[in-house]
């Protein structure tokens, strides 16, 4: 399998996730979810509305930059993206940085509008190529948004699962646990429980990604690319071959 | 709707922004006026209140690099794709400047409350983060609809004394187009006043077509214009220039070490006077 | 976003609006859908919570004299020039129906609450006035972020079921142009769902041009749409129609009297749906 | 005089009150203070900022039918109008109806953004051409908007005066009182004492209210007639002559 075939595979395997939604937002530079969404939508119609931000094309908000958190909490978004530079085994997720705030080392960019939406969106996915103790870690060092809540705070949304280039867990809100689904083809639990570095429930004989539908691989290269390059062009040619135009 | 409205130099621009002031600025991708920042620098402006509306990117980099920020409040800065931002990741770990982080919709809606005169706008989400903890202004106060226990987050008002950006169109009565880009609109009225450049000037009223006047911020809001044709550059713009890729390259090589964001601001910022 | 939206008889439209519904309307400047309050009361709807945003007109004093209003939730009911609302003025004085007078700010503010899914937003002004002593849902709260004693009125959210209103096109996505009328996005927004009826339909879409986008509705918040030419009529359109001044001077008239009234109905109403 | 000509005097009347203004707003329905606001804009460039309500042309707001009273919340409204089927000498006014609320009779239309605007507006200027014991009464039925509030209570705006067709009185915010400025040529100081409901503050020799300034007069005729026509059509009909079109 190429780095190419992975993305590629990664993309029908969140396509998947989004099947039952109507209206799926993906924020900006988020080239393999905003993929992903497109993908669905092409191949099942559903979700019907998908809004990529930073987009002109695939963006329909009119009402400025607040609409989407608006949107949000109006209960008309069901899915949404979100990674961070560490996730925890609790599902908290630190966009802010390493070590101690304010002065952390790195800084990363800031939270954005994780602190709200994760709060308000029924199923967040958790994103996140880089599958390594450094990134997904006992404990965050700063809490951007937390993965669960006490019994009476508002919160109509949350953790659905983490997708890393390794595997796919889901989140068990009781447990307030990951729970590894699957292992990536490309993969193995020893590879995984060696590089995770929070604890979480798996089974000795988890079962392997399945390999994606060659229907929706076939969707994906002859009907999203294009729409995948209007939005992420860079990221179109590294996946998609580069073929003479016909 | 007077006619005398005056359209100003860019340098004239800068000059009536003040020290100290609380200026509120756009993300990347809704319209940026770098000719503005780079002003703003020539002019050597100290103590800035910097509000990312709800983030911000190359243009606080730049303004922090170059010793004008004294307060950075927003959501995040980011330069998208190319990395962290050199500036920004050094002021914040060597503490020269004081960070108010926020989340985007908290940003939203203090300004919102500020455009409605009233103190605060309660919020759902952010409890239990660590945003909330480090916040010096948000308050959790109790659902006064609720019977039970019902915390909720009270965003006070956010009142910029300048909202600068940079936009398409303004016609010579002082009034902007800035097409859907509604977050400009709500800068606007939250703010005391808006200083905005653009890329040309209407010699008819943007009123003229109810098309075109949905996409309008009215004069009234609007204290100074300044014509600065691809204002946003090196950043894209929505309605028009695509970003200077190279040019972004080239400032995250420079901008690496102290001596080679002094050679950036030289070649690029101070020397520019000379073509204003 | 789908080309299988559906477009609807304005009778089908009326069909699915469910008694007992809160239904948010303009005020009459704003793009009244009297075509389908015609259709509303030709199925004889029921019990209806009509909110007025932030007032209302000839739209709620049809439905008020048809006896479909349990609930009448504005700032005024108003008929402008033609002098006072005789259908809505007999109600009152008989306590047929059941009055939550606002202020307009404060049915802004109640669906901007709701628009934000906040529980309320606090509003200045109000306090001392019978508006608040006699408003169901509103409370005096302290203001979290003053020392002293800062009373301040809270606003709870008004979630209507569906806004109704008149727009001039719809494109075959089901996204609605509505120019500079943000009360009606806002309407749209606050609410579950929106009907609206157009006097044309686009083949082409409103997202095209950056002109028109900037005063679309997005499909998202829009439920049904049907084709009504003319839909406001007898009420003045700002995109296009004049008021039929004749025809509201015959309304007068004829409403003056229970018997006058059940004519016009069986003339000007039940008798339309032949034409539809 | 004339009843057209009469109208005129009150429009140049409240036009020298607006000059100190920048921003006018005026309420949909209001022919002569929406006239007022025309020509002394036309007259002096000062306000340099009316917006009708309800008007197209005249009206510069794009941000929905809540702008007005946000942009009076922000400071940004220096002058409005408000009227009333009552007005009591403690300047409260009564929008709402007669009687007993809520079965008022007569209901009048209700209290529109008053209850908000009497708060934040600085100068509100009260106009009801009706003087009357009827229109002008010691106490309102009802409270669409308190004239006055006490200490600790936010209020950045409140009453002026009060224009009628009989006289202009100014209103004393510490005394909470209304003071008889001056009585209009056409009437008497003892038929105001006759018409008023409420008791006010007054000179035994109060002043005539001046005759217009015939320029004003002049420039009413000639620049703002054509605008108030695109406005008010029917009542610029009634106070301007019909001419001949030149």
């Amino acid at each position: 399998m190429t780095v190419a075939d992975e993305k590629k595979a990664l993309i029908c395997l969140i396509a998947g996730l989004l099947r039952d939604c109507n209206h799926v937002a993906v924020g900006a530079a988020s080239p393999i979810p905003g993929a992903a969404a497109l993908l669905a939508k092409a191949a099942w119609g559903s979700p019907m509305h998908v809004n990529i931000l930073g987009s002109v094309a695939n963006n329909f908000f009119t009402g400025g930059g607040g609409e989407l958190f608006d949107c949000a909490a109006q209960g008309r978004i069901d899915a949404f993206f979100l990674g961070g530079g560490q996730i925890d085994g609790s599902a908290n997720i630190n966009l802010m940085g390493r070590g101690d705030y304010p002065k952390s080392n790195p800084r990363w960019p800031g939270t954005f509008g994780s602190a709200y939406l994760y709060f308000l969106i029924p199923k967040v996915i958790l994103f996140r190529e880089e599958h390594s103790r450094r990134t997904l870690v006992e404990k965050v060092d700063f809490i951007s948004a937390p993965g669960t809540s006490e019994e009476g705070i508002y919160r109509k949304g949350g953790p659905f699962g983490l997708i890393t280039s390794k595997g796919y867990f889901r989140f068990d809100k009781n447990r307030k646990r990951f729970n590894l689904v699957s292992v990536h083809a490309t993969n193995s639990l020893e590879d995984i429980l060696d590089n995770t570095g929070f604890a979480f429930d798996y089974l000795e004989n988890v079962p392997v990604t399945p390999d994606p539908d060659p229907q929706l691989l076939d969707l994906l290269d002859r009907q999203v690319k294009a729409k995948i390059a209007e939005v992420y062009p860079n990221f179109s040619n590294t996946i998609f071959t580069v073929t003479s135009p016909d | 709707m007077s006619a005398s409205f005056d359209i100003v130099s860019i340098d004239d621009l800068a000059k009536t922004i003040p020290d100290g002031a609380k200026i509120a600025i756009p993300a990347d991708y809704a319209g940026v006026s770098m000719a503005a920042t780079r002003a703003l620098i020539r002019r050597r402006a100290q103590g800035l209140h910097i509000v990312g509306v709800p983030t911000s990117g190359l243009q606080a980099e730049l303004l922090i690099g170059a010793g004008c920020v004294t307060t950075l409040e927003s959501s995040a800065l980011t330069l998208g794709e190319y990395g962290p931002a050199p500036r920004f990741t050094r002021a914040v770990r060597e503490g020269t400047i004081r960070l108010v982080d926020a989340t985007c919709p908290a940003i939203h809606a203090g300004l919102q409350a500020s455009q409605k005169g009233t103190p605060f706008i309660p919020l759902r989400g952010i409890l239990g983060s660590d945003v909330l903890k480090n916040h010096p202004d948000w308050k959790v106060i109790q659902n006064p609809f609720s019977d039970g226990d019902d915390p909720i987050v009270a965003i006070p008002a956010i009142r910029p004394d300048i909202a600068l950006f940079h936009a398409p169109l303004a016609d010579r009565d002082g009034n902007v187009w800035l097409g859907r880009k509604r977050e400009l609109v709500n800068m606007a009225h939250a703010s005391m006043t808006a200083f905005v450049t653009v890329d040309a000037i209407s010699e008819t009223s943007l009123f003229e077509t109810e098309e075109k006047a949905a996409g309008v911020l009215p004069a009234l809001y609007v204290g100074k214009v300044s014509l600065s044709p691809n204002g946003s550059w090196p950043l894209p713009f929505w309605n028009g220039a695509k970003g200077d890729d190279a040019h972004m390259r080239r400032y995250m090589e420079m901008a690496a070490s102290d001596a080679g964001f002094n050679d950036y601001l030289e070649r690029y910022v101070f020397s520019e006077s000379a073509m204003a």
